[in-house]
C-alpha cells in the first residue's frame, strides 16, 4: 500500500467526494491559494476552482453558521476553523444553531456539515495555538466529534464524515500532518463509532485518540520491553463512543489508563471513567489512571509546553501504578 | 493619502445615490457574476383581492399574538413569548414579495414570520402551547419554529443568530445555481452582534441573493437605539458591505413589499444582496412582565396612530376596494380562525410523549444509558 | 434573621461592594433602566446612576472583553450575560483572554472581573434559553466557577467573588430568583472553595449545586422517611471544588449520587466521579451514580422538558439503585 | 421615509468632511461627556535627537525581526514568530505619540509594537526563545508578549481579540476620569472579525478614549483584502460607529505620528475614539513556512521603494538631520544590541524551571494533584 501523509489523507478524502458529490464544497481561512495552514486542503483550488474551494474573511461565526445554513439547503460542507481554539469564536454557531435544529425544528430538518479544525500541543506555539478541546464538544446534544490518528483513519473518517447527515467537528492534529501511513488506493470508508484495537493485551488498557493514541501505542511497546502485556484502543470518534471496546478490554484487564491531550479537569475521559465504573464497577483491580495536559493554559517555552502535555512516559508511569495496586 | 481626520458623515434617513463600493474580483471569489436570465419573480402589482389578503394575514397575526398575550396571562401558555403585535407589516409585506423557491430565517420575535410565510394557525398555536401536534412536535416552541420544506428555516432563541445561517441559505442558491434569495429577519438590537458584521462583509463580498431585514422597533428589550448604537441609521451601514441599503416605513405594509420586490429583483440578477431597515414599533413589552418603563405613554400612543393595519384599512376603504363591512367580516373570520387554532391547540392536541425525548437529536442514532447506537441496530 | 429573595441577595451583594469600592461597576444587557431580565439588578442604576451601571448593546463579545480590559486597568467589573446560553458568543474573550492573561503574561497582571450569569431549565423556554454549561469553564484553566443554591450563599459568595482577584464565572439559576431565604444584616462573606453540608448521615452521599443542591436536599428528606439517611452536601463552588468535604462523606457512607443539570455526558460531575476513585477507591461500595440532563438540546414542552432535567425523584430512585448494590 | 435603495456610497479614500453623527445622550450612557481641561500630552515638535530616536528604534525593530526570522530559520526559535519587518512606521509614529498614562493593545504580529512602546530588546528575545528571564518569563513567547506596568496590556493569538480588552482599558480610563488613552493595534484580517463590529460600536456610544489602528498590510495570511472584504476601505467604517476616521501612509513615519497625534488629543478632550487606517506591507511571509503564492515579485518589490527606514533616512539626510556617517554609526549600535540581545536570550539565559509550570494560573491558589489549593495552606 502506499503510505502517505496524514494531511494528504485529510485532503483526498475531500477530494473523492468532491468528486463523487457536486454538493460537497469546502470554505474557511486560507484554504484555497494557500492550501491550508497546515497543507490539508493542497490542491483542492485547483482541481476544483474559487467556486468550491473559498477562502473566506477572518470571521469564524460566518463560517461555522454560512455552513449551517448551506447545510440546512441541500449543500454538504466541509468548512475549516484553522485551530480548535478558534472555535472559541463559533460556539454559538455550532452548538447552538447547527446542533440543535434537527432536533428543535421536530426532526424536520438536517444539518449535514463537517467542521474541520485541528488541536493539540507541541509546536511552542503557546496558549491560542495548542489546546485541546474536545470535552465541550462531547458535552453539546447534536453534534459528533471525530479524531483520527493516523492518514488511515483521517481517510476513511473524514469521507464518512462528509457523507453523514449530522453536524460532526472532525478534529485534526497538528503534529501528525506530516505523518506517513499506509493507505489503500481503492475507495474505503470507516464506519462512525468504532474504535481500533492497536494492541492486544491482558494486563492493562490503555486508551488514547487522536495523538495520544500513537503515545499509547508507544507505551504499550515501552511496556512489553518489561514483560506487561498493554492492550492499546485508539478510539477515533469521542462521539459516537465505542463504549463496548473500552468495556471489553477493561473485563479482561481490570486495569485502564486513559490518555488526552484536553487539560485534565473536566476532560471528556472523565466520561469514560463514569461509564466504566457504571458498567463495570467489579471488574475494576485498581482506580483508573488519567495521564492528561495539567490544568494551565498551554505555555509557549519547549521546556514547560513538555511539562504541560502528556508523553509516552507518563502514560507508562501511569500504568505501572495501577499495575502496582494489589488486586 | 491625506493624514487629515474628518467626522465621518453619518448615513443620512434618506438615501442619496453613488455608487463606489469595489466591484469583487469575481473570479478570486467565485463569485458568480455572470447576470442570470430574469427569472419569474412575485408579480408586481396586486389584484384586490391579493390586498385584502394582506390586510387578512396582518389581522391574523394580530389576532395571534392578542391570544398568545392573553393565553399567556392566564398561564395555559408557558415560556417566553415575544408578540409581533405592531410590526405586522414588516413581515406580512416583505413575505408578500417572496416566491416558492425562497427562504427567509427568523428571530426570537418570530410569529409575524411564520405567519406571513403562509404558516398554519394550529399549528403554531400547538406549538407554542408545547403539543405534540405543533410545527417542531413542541420541541422548539415560540422561539424555535421552523417549517423547512416550506422555505422557513427557522427562528433562533440567541439574537443575532440567524444572520449566519441566512448567510449560508443564500450561499447555497448561488451555487446551486438557482434564482431564490434568503430574506433575514432581525431586530435593531441584533445588528450589534458581531455577526451582523461576519455575515454582511461575507454576503456584500460574494454577492449572495440574500435580504437583510433589519425591523428597527426602536428597542432591544429596554435599550433604545440610541442608547445602543454608537449611530442609530441601520441601513447606513450597508455602505461598508458593498450593498445596497434602503429605509422603509415599516407600518406600510405595500412600502416594505416594494423595498423587499426591488431588493429580490436584484438579488436574482446577481447583483447581492440588500440591507432594509423597516422603522416599526412593538406595542407590548418586551416580555409578559416587562413594565416598559424605558418608553413613554405619548410614544407608545404616537404609535397607536400609526397602526399598520388601519393604515392599510383606511387606505383600502379610501380606494374603495374595502367596504367597513367587509371589514368587520373579514374580521368575524379572522377571530374564528383563532379560535380554532386555540381550540386546537389548548383542548384537541395531546402532549408529546415523554418517551419520545430523545429522538431526533441525531440522524441514525439515538442515546441509551450506554451511550450513542446506530437506529438499525435499536430497531 | 430577615427573609429575602435570591435576586434581591445577588443585588444587594453588588450594591454594598459598589459603596466600599468605586472601582466596582455593573454592565450588560438591561442591566440599568429595566434592572435585569431576571430582577437582580434591580434599583442599582438608581442608587449608583448610569455611570457605574451600565446598559450595553447586545455584543456579548464587547461586554465580556470590555470587562477584562477594564479589569486589567485597575477597575473590578461586575458584567452580566444574560443567560449563560449567550456564554457560547463570549467565550474566547473569557476562556482566551481573561483566563490565560496573567498566566501568559508571566504572572504580571491580574484580570479581577466577575461575570454574571444565569442558567437552568424549569421556564419552558427552550433549548437557548435552558442550558447548564458550567462543565466548559471548569474544563478552562484560569477562571473560578461559582454556582449558589440559596440567598445567603449568593450574596456571600458574590461579594467575595468581587474582591476576588481571579476571573470568575458567578452562575444564578432562572428558577431560585424568588426564593427565599435568610440572610443576615451585617456583613459577611463566605470564602470560595467550601461546600456546605446541608444534611449529615451516614448511609449515601448525595452532591448537587445550584438549584440541583436543593433537590439534593429534598431528596434526603424523602429518604428520611423511609429510614434512609442521606448527607447532602452543597458544592457552590465547582472550581475551586471542595474535594475534601466529598471524600470525607464518601470514605463514611461508600455510596455516592452525583446532581447536575448539565448534559450528562462530560458533565462536570465526572470530574467528582474521576477524583472519587482516585482518592477513595476501596472506600466505594457502589459504582457512582450521576444524576444529569439528558443528552438532548432541553426541549420547550413542559412535559419533554421535565423529563429531560433531573427531578428529586430521579435522585431518590439513584440513591436506592445505590443502596441496593451489595457491599 | 423614502423607500428608494441606492448603492450607498462607498468611503472614499480621502476623507471629505461632514458631521452628522448623532451626539450620544450624555446622561443615558454615563460617559463623561464634560470637557476634560486640555492636559499635557506628547510634544507636538520633535528635536532633531527625538527624531533621529525614532529612526533608530525603527531600525531596531528591523534589526530585531531580521534576527529572528534567522534564529527560527536556524531552529534555535521554537514556535510561530509573526515578523513585523516592514510596518515598523506604524508602530513607532504611533507609540511616540504616547505619553506615560496610555496604554496599548497588540495583536500575533506584535514585536514592534513592544519594542516601539520602549521594549527591552534582551528580555523580548529571551520571551521568545522561551527563557525564563522574558517578559512572560518564556510562558507566552512572540504571541503574548506584555508589560501591563508598562503600559503594554499584551498581545493576543486570537485575530480579534484585542480590540475588546482595548475598548475595556478605554472604559476604565474614562471611569477613573483620566486622560489616558488606549492605542489598539490590528490587522486588516481583523477588521472582519465581529469583535470590531462590537468593539467600535461600544467605544463610539460611549465617546471612550481608544485609538483603533488597522495596520492595513493587504493579507491576512493568503487572502488579499481584496478578496476578504466587500469594501475594501476600512477607515471608511468609522461613521457607522459616531466616530473619525483617517487613512494614512503606514510607510511614513510622522505622518502616522501626527494621524495619531490628533487622535489622542481629541480623546483626551473627551471627544471620543478614531479609527486610523495605516497602509502598509509587511515583508516576510506570513509565517517562515509561507511561500507567499499570493502576491507578485513586483508588488513586493514596489513596498521595498518605499520601505519605511530608507524613506525616513533619506528624508533626515535631505534634511541635513543625519549624515550618511552617521546612520552608519546608528546601525552598528543597532546591530551590537541585537546581538547582545541575542546573546543575552541564547546563550545567557536559563529556560525556566518546569516545576513552576503551574504558578500564576491563578491568584491566590496553586493546583495540585487533589485539585486547587490556597496558596497560604501550601507554603
Ligand atoms: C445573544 C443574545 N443576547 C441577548 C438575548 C436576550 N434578548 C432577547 S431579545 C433581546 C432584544 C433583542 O432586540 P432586537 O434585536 O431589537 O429585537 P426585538 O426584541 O426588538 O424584536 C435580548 C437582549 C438573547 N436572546 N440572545
Ligand atoms: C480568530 C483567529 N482566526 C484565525 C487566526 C489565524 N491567523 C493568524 S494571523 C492571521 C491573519 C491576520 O491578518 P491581519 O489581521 O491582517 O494581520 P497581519 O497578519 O496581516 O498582521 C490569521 C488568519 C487566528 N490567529 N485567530
Ligand atoms: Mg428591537
Ligand atoms: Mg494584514
Amino acid at each position: 500500500m502506499p503510505q502517505i501523509m496524514y494531511r494528504e489523507a485529510v485532503r483526498d478524502a475531500m477530494a473523492e467526494e468532491m468528486r463523487r458529490d457536486p454538493r460537497v464544497f469546502v470554505m474557511g481561512e486560507d484554504v484555497a491559494i494557500y492550501g491550508g495552514a497546515y497543507g490539508a486542503t493542497q490542491g483542492l483550488v485547483e482541481e476544483f476552482g474559487e467556486e468550491r474551494v473559498r477562502d473566506t474573511a477572518i470571521s469564524e461565526q460566518a463560517i461555522a453558521g454560512a455552513a449551517t445554513g448551506a447545510a440546512m439547503c441541500g449543500m454538504r460542507p466541509v468548512a475549516e476553523i484553522m485551530y480548535v481554539d478558534f472555535m472559541t469564536l463559533a460556539m454559538d454557531q455550532f452548538v447552538n444553531q447547527a446542533a440543535k435544529n434537527r432536533y428543535m425544528f421536530g426532526g424536520k430538518t438536517t444539518v449535514p456539515m463537517v467542521l474541520r479544525t485541528e488541536g493539540g500541543a507541541g509546536r511552542s506555539i503557546a496558549a491560542h495555538h495548542s489546546q485541546s478541546l474536545e470535552a465541550w464538544f462531547c458535552h453539546a446534544p447534536g453534534v459528533f466529534v471525530v479524531m483520527p490518528a493516523t492518514p488511515y483513519d483521517a481517510k476513511g473518517l473524514l469521507k464518512t464524515c462528509i457523507r453523514d447527515d449530522n453536524p460532526i467537528l472532525f478534529i485534526e492534529h497538528k503534529m501528525l500532518y506530516k505523518e506517513k501511513g499506509e493507505v489503500p488506493e481503492e475507495e474505503y470508508l470507516i464506519p462512525l463509532g468504532e474504535a481500533a484495537l492497536r494492541r492486544a493485551g491482558g494486563d492493562v488498557t490503555l486508551v488514547g485518540y487522536s495523538r495520544m493514541a500513537l503515545l499509547a501505542e508507544e507505551a504499550g511497546r515501552a511496556l512489553a520491553e518489561e514483560g506487561v502485556e498493554a492492550e492499546v484502543i485508539d478510539l477515533r470518534c469521542l462521539k459516537p463512543l465505542d463504549v463496548d471496546a473500552i468495556l471489553n478490554s477493561v473485563r479482561k484487564t481490570g486495569r485502564l489508563v486513559l490518555c488526552s491531550e484536553g487539560y485534565q479537569e473536566a476532560n471528556f475521559v472523565c466520561e469514560i471513567m463514569a461509564k466504566v465504573q457504571e458498567f463495570a464497577f467489579d471488574d475494576l483491580d485498581a482506580p483508573i489512571e488519567r495521564v492528561c495536559a495539567l490544568n494551565c493554559p498551554v505555555p509557549m517555552s519547549p521546556v514547560l509546553e513538555k511539562e504541560a502535555v502528556p508523553s509516552t512516559e507518563k502514560i507508562v508511569a501511569a500504568a505501572k501504578r495501577t499495575l502496582a495496586r494489589q488486586r | 493619502m491625506g493624514k487629515t481626520q474628518r467626522k465621518r458623515k453619518a448615513p443620512a434617513a434618506k438615501k442619496v445615490g453613488g455608487k463606489g463600493a469595489e466591484k469583487p474580483p469575481a473570479k478570486a471569489t467565485g463569485a458568480k457574476t455572470a447576470k442570470k436570465a430574469a427569472p419569474k419573480g412575485a408579480k408586481k402589482t396586486l389584484t384586490n383581492k391579493e390586498k385584502i389578503d394582506l390586510l387578512r394575514r396582518m389581522m391574523e397575526i394580530r389576532g395571534f399574538e392578542d391570544k398568545v398575550f392573553e393565553l399567556l396571562g392566564r398561564n395555559i401558555l408557558q415560556g417566553a413569548s415575544h408578540v409581533y403585535a405592531g410590526q405586522e407589516a414588516v413581515a406580512v409585506g416583505a413575505c408578500s414579495a417572496m416566491t416558492e423557491r425562497d427562504y427567509a430565517t427568523s428571530a426570537h420575535r418570530g410569529h409575524g414570520h411564520c405567519l406571513a410565510l403562509g404558516g398554519d394557525l394550529n399549528l403554531m398555536m400547538a406549538e407554542l402551547c408545547g403539543k405534540a401536534t405543533g410545527y417542531c412536535k413542541g420541541r422548539g416552541g415560540s422561539m424555535h419554529i421552523a417549517d423547512v420544506r416550506n422555505r422557513n428555516l427557522g427562528a433562533t432563541g440567541i439574537v443575532g443568530g440567524n444572520l449566519p445561517v441566512a448567510t449560508g441559505a443564500g450561499l447555497a442558491i448561488q451555487m446551486q445555481g438557482k434564482t431564490g434569495v434568503c430574506l433575514c429577519f432581525f431586530g435593531d438590537g441584533a445588528s450589534n452582534e458581531g455577526t451582523f458584521h461576519e455575515s454582511l462583509n461575507m454576503a456584500g463580498k460574494w454577492k449572495l441573493p440574500v435580504i437583510y431585514i433589519c425591523e428597527n422597533n426602536k428597542y432591544g428589550m429596554s435599550v433604545s437605539i440610541e442608547r445602543a448604537c454608537a449611530v442609530t441609521d441601520i441601513c447606513g451601514r450597508a455602505g461598508c458591505y458593498g450593498m445596497m441599503g434602503a429605509k422603509v416605513d415599516g407600518q406600510k405594509v405595500l412600502e416594505v413589499r416594494e423595498a423587499v420586490l426591488e431588493a429580490i429583483e436584484r438579488a436574482r440578477r446577481g447583483d447581492g444582496p440588500t440591507l432594509i431597515e423597516a422603522v416599526t414599533y412593538r406595542y407590548r413589552g418586551h416580555s409578559r412582565s416587562d413594565p416598559r418603563v424605558y418608553r413613554t405613554k405619548q410614544e407608545e400612543e404616537y404609535w397607536q396612530q400609526r397602526d399598520p393595519i388601519t393604515l392599510f384599512r383606511d387606505e383600502l376603504i379610501g380606494q374603495k376596494l374595502l367596504t367597513n363591512k367587509a371589514f368587520e367580516k373579514l374580521q368575524a373570520e379572522v377571530d374564528s380562525g383563532i379560535a380554532a387554532a386555540e381550540r386546537f391547540a389548548v383542548e384537541e392536541s395531546p402532549y408529546p410523549d415523554p418517551s419520545e425525548v430523545l429522538d431526533d437529536v441525531y440522524c441514525g442514532w439515538v442515546e441509551t444509558d450506554k451511550g450513542l447506537v446506530r437506529i438499525e441496530t435499536k430497531g
